[in-house]
């Protein structure tokens, strides 16, 4: 039986006769962001994986904070900061398993980084040496994605494809809550929940997009109702609660997993830091907003819930600590080093074989460069290494 | 050895062929797009593909351009050859950001690691009396566009040849099908299809001494025609078919003009921004002292496609094409 | 105060404190297509409505029929029949005021002709003499639109423009099943819900797009459940029924033109044609789906209502379905001659001023005509009419 | 008469001012686009619109690109005069079914009827170090698009002038940015701005004798930095600011061709199928035989546009200019 027959023939009937073709009312998300920790339900969560969570959270923070020092430095062209979405980030990458895939937007370095991406591949963009620059097929990260909610579709892709040939793959797909408003977000979703494509959609709804806020992105009750509209669940859970992301996203990578199609999680989350570091949010929004979500960072949740049980101590919280500065350093100093271009690159990778034109315009740049190579060693100019004029 | 019938075909069917022997030859080809399953797509291109490779292979869309070309863009990432239909040309716009900014660039971006062989077929041009949106001529966009291989038949033999080198490609190919040459015929063995040359190279339709018709598509036809009349005027006219847009073949084009001395591009794209704009400078630019007149121009008219009862105005006709090459400075000949 | 002020300005917050922006419960749809025929709410329309309702239904149907036919007369390059969904195209006509805006799809030329657009001009298209054949502004109908779902984001701006300059104008945008699946849909949606526009968009769901049947175009419960995503209500209605797509339609333009903002209606009916004339239906439906629609036909399921209640008697009828003869007789007549055509129009509208390089072109195409006028006057021919010769 | 200070203002500042006195001028005009409200968009063009005339006339709209330019539609349908800013170019092209099917097509398809004064802001090209998708150079998919105007400063004054003149045009308008002139400046008057010819017309910005640089936007001051260097080659340059891509100004063009008998076509978008194709062909059709060599054109290479640490490779530098200018075979002079 193919994917399409599974899903049976609709036959339109005449209204006397019509039915709903689902069940809308378990699609329809709480009412509320579902929650672990500050709850009863903390006490049954797995301690091993609290470690876990809160050793990556700890990481994740420090690498938003050495990365925006980076700009300042001029070693990175722009930072995208997900301080304050750590949670998120990080659950994202520990919920899915080896084989699955993860389609980030261009927020989501940390979660690249998170599932394995090497820290100073996940920066070659946004450094500017070349686009994307790691190999997505050696973690299963698709290529950070700037135009936004563009690399939805293509998770569904890639899950469908998966889903035909048979595979045990599911595909895991973020997006900001601007993004939503995207056409690329309806019609993924909508092909999701058609073809049942084994994916999941996790919006972090932090609250603005640059300087938007929600209330001129939708008017929705919330972001996850839109889930009822293709015919999937659509689930809202506490983006700041790192437990309770990782829980809704592995019950929605299992049930995609086995079969039940799509989901979308709506994480109500906060964007602490600026749009990056060359945006100004006073512009924007007030501080008392941004310290009423200090007040509920992700990685004091999670440390008072391992404290309180007694998963970790002091010494535990130090090991962590000095865990992700010696992270930190190794990432400041890699990156203090220039790397290390070739401009005929240009010209290698348009088409699996450069065209003719290509080749011609190739040999056009090198017969420059030895040109002014030949004449800074005329005047006696020592030749820089590429970028480092940058 | 049996000797099989050459059979006249149409060019629709010699593409139906193309997409089952692809599908055929490699499981992870698969067609996609609005219709093309149970009705085998509004020109019938995909008839019976359904059938016989079964829903999942070739698969009637939920009606959205840049949804479909956006799953076929992950649907390549995990392997497959996705082979999509995008309706009529102007329906291809919506799918256009998805084009532009992922299929063409993924190759590059990537350094090659992650490459995208998704071939989008495209019905285009006019001349069949279709409505507004559905007669676009949208090639010179894609010319625009680094990254994408944009290729167009004007033969029976070369629609099936040059999409089954499209579908092969590792990179992603912008199949442009001239409508208005879907119900043309020609004897053609299916059996034996020809050997099509690799995609990028142009064809010298019909050799000839005094001047060079450059042109692709549907207007190919219309060139050799022009080229029949022209004798009676006293000029023996060569007609290059170039096939591929991108990679583009210089060299062919090139050493007719050179031989010619004289040369018209034709197309039926708009002239201002198009094709042929691009054409003429590169020959200039490669033939400027062998050249007796300066390279012209026959186009669609600048204007939005027109409505059915006004497109033959438009479209570049024989006499046109006739009066352009009249304008080539012949009396610098004496 | 701006209408952006109206809505408030929303502040994210920390999710104990969380609260749903809308409540989503009178926003979800019936479980049914709401009806009135055949139901004891009949009784309570309107009797001068029905007829009018029965005359415009009588004549629409009869106009799908004529226009069918011009097109194997070669008189039309094609026709989209809206056999079976005239209720739909008659109501959304009817419940518009005269100062409101109608936007229909490619298939809604009925819903043209019914708010007045001359029958010959609303043809022009699919004749093939010109584009749009008729001044939007004299009955306030916008271009009929080709490329699906891109006219809904035109009746939001007009919508939204009439509204911030004060103006009572409603303007109701009308899609078919398959246009649900575009962008355009899901961005039109949100920004009439966000900028609270007076719009209301009704779904002609007749169970297919082209081929394509509608369990391949959603997995939604219901194109209705949509609205909720978008913090609109939406509403389900019986699409063969020309009362309650009138009563559901006023209903909503009524709560439109009084601040409430818009609404998503999905009228479920069926299209008893082809997709066009140039369609074969035989090769993805069978007869027995049709004849269960035929069953349940909108201009059967009135005329039952108005002779059970002794609203129209058989001369009634008979003077209605003469009147529909000789819109159509008059219809065939002036289809029938040639239309005059310009060749120079192809250069006169591009811009408000041809540019230079049209003057050019324009020229151009002058001496060509007067060449071959010339031309055929030499030998005697004669010139026959433009377009003639198609 | 009251004499006032002529001072130096950025191009952003004067595309600020043009905004703002032609929201003061017509309540018509309303300014839309993401940011483009409180924070008064992300190169701040549109700083101080929101607070001076409220958020209704100039919106921050929810993030689709589709969705601003089709409600734009709407609105200009109603009697308004939207002003709509697209981010970044390469954000544009989720509206490009809006711009080609219906922005471009209306006052056609309604045979005047219904006009669509809008006006589309998009800040564009390269050199600020932008990461990919926000350094493209579009104009070659708006030049090709019947029924467009397509305008680009390369001044401070004409970033005024033109604008004030797009935004009152009752055609669309592409208004083309130069991303990285933002920051260009230039004496200015802003109480007295300069009167800007309509568009449509080009502009000598550097007379000269032996061979024409014809440019747009961000390539006119490194064309007059071009020139001046070119003075030591014994080469008098001759720059033509084309100001308007569509309509295009064949007549300035090709007077000061006919003039200097050479030229140089320079630009930063891609080479192939960009606007150099279109012009130089129009050029070498009009000046054919004045020309001593074939137009060239120097121009970004043919591939998506670099990283920011490799684009210094890719714009078109003065030494790749003057290479040019060294290749139109000067010896033929003697
Ligand atoms: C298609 C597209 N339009 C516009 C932009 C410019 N842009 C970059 S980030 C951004 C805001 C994104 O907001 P959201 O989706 O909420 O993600 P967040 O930044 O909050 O993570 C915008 C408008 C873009 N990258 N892509
Ligand atoms: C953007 C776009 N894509 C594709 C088409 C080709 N097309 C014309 S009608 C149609 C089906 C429309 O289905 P639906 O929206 O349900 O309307 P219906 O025909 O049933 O009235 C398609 C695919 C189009 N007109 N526009
Ligand atoms: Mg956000
Ligand atoms: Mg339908």
């Amino acid at each position: 039986m193919t994917v399409m027959e599974q899903r049976g023939a609709y036959r339109p009937t005449p209204p006397p006769a019509w039915q709903p073709r689902t069940d809308p009312v378990p699609l329809l998300p709480d009412e509320r962001p579902y929650r672990v920790l500050g709850t009863e339900a903390a006490a049954e969560a797995d301690p091993a994986l609290l470690r876990r969570l809160y050793a990556e959270l700890v990481r994740g923070r420090r690498y938003n904070v050495q990365a925006t020092a980076l700009t300042k430095q001029g070693r990175l062209a722009v930072y995208p900061s997900s301080t304050g979405q750590e949670a998120c980030e990080v659950a994202a990458a520990l919920a899915l398993q080896e084989r699955d895939w993860l389609f980030p937007s261009y927020r989501d370095t940390l979660a690249a980084v998170a599932r394995g991406v090497d820290p100073v591949q996940a920066l070659t963009l946004l450094r500017g040496d070349w686009h994307t620059g790691y190999d997505p097929y050696e973690h299963r990260v698709a290529p950070l994605s700037t135009p936004l909610a563009t690399q939805l579709p293509h998770a569904v892709g890639l899950a469908h494809a998966a889903h035909l040939k048979g595979d045990d793959v599911v595909a895991l797909a973020l997006v900001g809550d601007g993004g939503t408003s995207e056409g690329d977000f309806h019609e993924a979703l909508n092909f999701a929940a058609v073809w049942q494509a084994p994916v999941v959609f996790l919006v972090q709804n932090n609250g603005f997009a640059i300087s938007v806020p929600l209330a001129k992105q939708t008017a929705a009750p919330s972001l996850a109702h839109k889930a009822v509209g293709y015919g999937m669940p659509g689930r809202l859970v506490d983006g700041n609660d790192a437990v309770a992301v990782h829980q809704v996203l592995a019950e929605a990578l299992a049930h995609a997993r086995t079969g039940g199609g799509p989901t979308l999680i709506e994480a109500v989350t906060y964007r602490i830091d600026a749009h990056t570091n060359a945006d100004d949010a006073t512009r924007y929004r007030g501080d008392s907003e941004v310290e009423a979500w200090r007040e509920h960072d992700p990685i004091a949740l999670l440390e008072g819930e391992l404290t309180a049980r007694g998963i970790v101590d002091e010494d535990g919280i130090r090991a962590v600590r000095e865990e992700a500065e010696a992270m930190a350093a190794d990432l400041r100093e890699r990156m203090n080093q220039d790397p290390v271009l070739d401009p005929m690159d240009l010209f290698a990778h348009v088409y699996a074989e450069p065209t003719p034109q290509l080749r011609e315009q190739r040999d056009q740049l090198r017969a420059e460069l030895d040109a002014e190579a030949q004449a800074d060693a005329d005047t006696g100019a020592a030749a820089g290494p590429e970028g480092a004029g940058r | 050895m049996t000797t099989v019938a050459v059979k006249p075909a149409t060019m629709a069917q010699a593409l139906t062929r193309a997409l089952r022997d692809a599908m055929t030859a490699d499981p992870a080809v698969h067609v996609m797009g609005e219709d093309v399953g149970t009705l085998g797509g509004v020109f019938r291109v995909t008839d019976g593909l359904a059938a016989e490779f079964g829903d999942d292979r070739c698969t009637d869309t939920p009606l959205a351009e840049a949804g479909i070309l956006g799953t076929a863009v992950g649907m390549a990432m995990y392997g497959l050859r996705p082979v999509v239909e995008m309706q009529f040309d102007a329906f291809a716009y919506p799918a256009f950001e998805q084009l532009v900014s992922h299929v063409a660039r993924m190759h590059n971006r990537t350094r090659g690691a992650m490459p995208l062989p998704v071939t989008v077929r495209v019905p285009y041009g006019g001349g069949i009396g279709g409505v507004e949106h559905h007669s676009d001529s949208s090639e010179a966009y894609y010319m625009a566009t680094p990254g994408l291989h944009v290729v167009t038949p004007a033969t029976v033999a070369d629609a099936y040849g040059l999409l089954r080198a499209s579908i092969a490609s590792d990179d992603p190919v912008v199949f442009l099908e001239p409508k208005r040459l879907y119900w043309s015929k020609d004897s053609w063995n299916p059996e034996e299809p020809q050997a099509v040359e690799p995609i990028g190279r142009a064809v010298v339709r019909r050799p000839g001494r005094t001047a060079t018709l450059i042109t692709y598509g549907p207007s190919v036809p219309v060139c050799l025609e022009a080229a029949e009349a022209a004798r009676a005027e006293g000029w023996d006219l060569e007609v290059v078919d170039l096939r591929s847009l991108v990679p583009f073949d210089d060299e062919t084009v090139a050493a007719s003009v050179r031989r010619t001395g004289r040369a018209v591009v034709v197309h039926e794209s708009g002239g201002f921004g198009g094709p042929g704009g691009e054409i003429a400078a590169r020959v200039t630019e490669r033939c400027f002292h062998h050249l007796e007149a300066p390279v012209l121009r026959v186009a669609g008219f600048d204007v939005p496609y027109p409505p059915p009862m006004l497109e033959r105005h438009h479209l570049p006709g024989v006499d046109r094409i006739l009066d352009a090459v009249g304008r080539l400075q012949w009396e610098a000949e004496s």
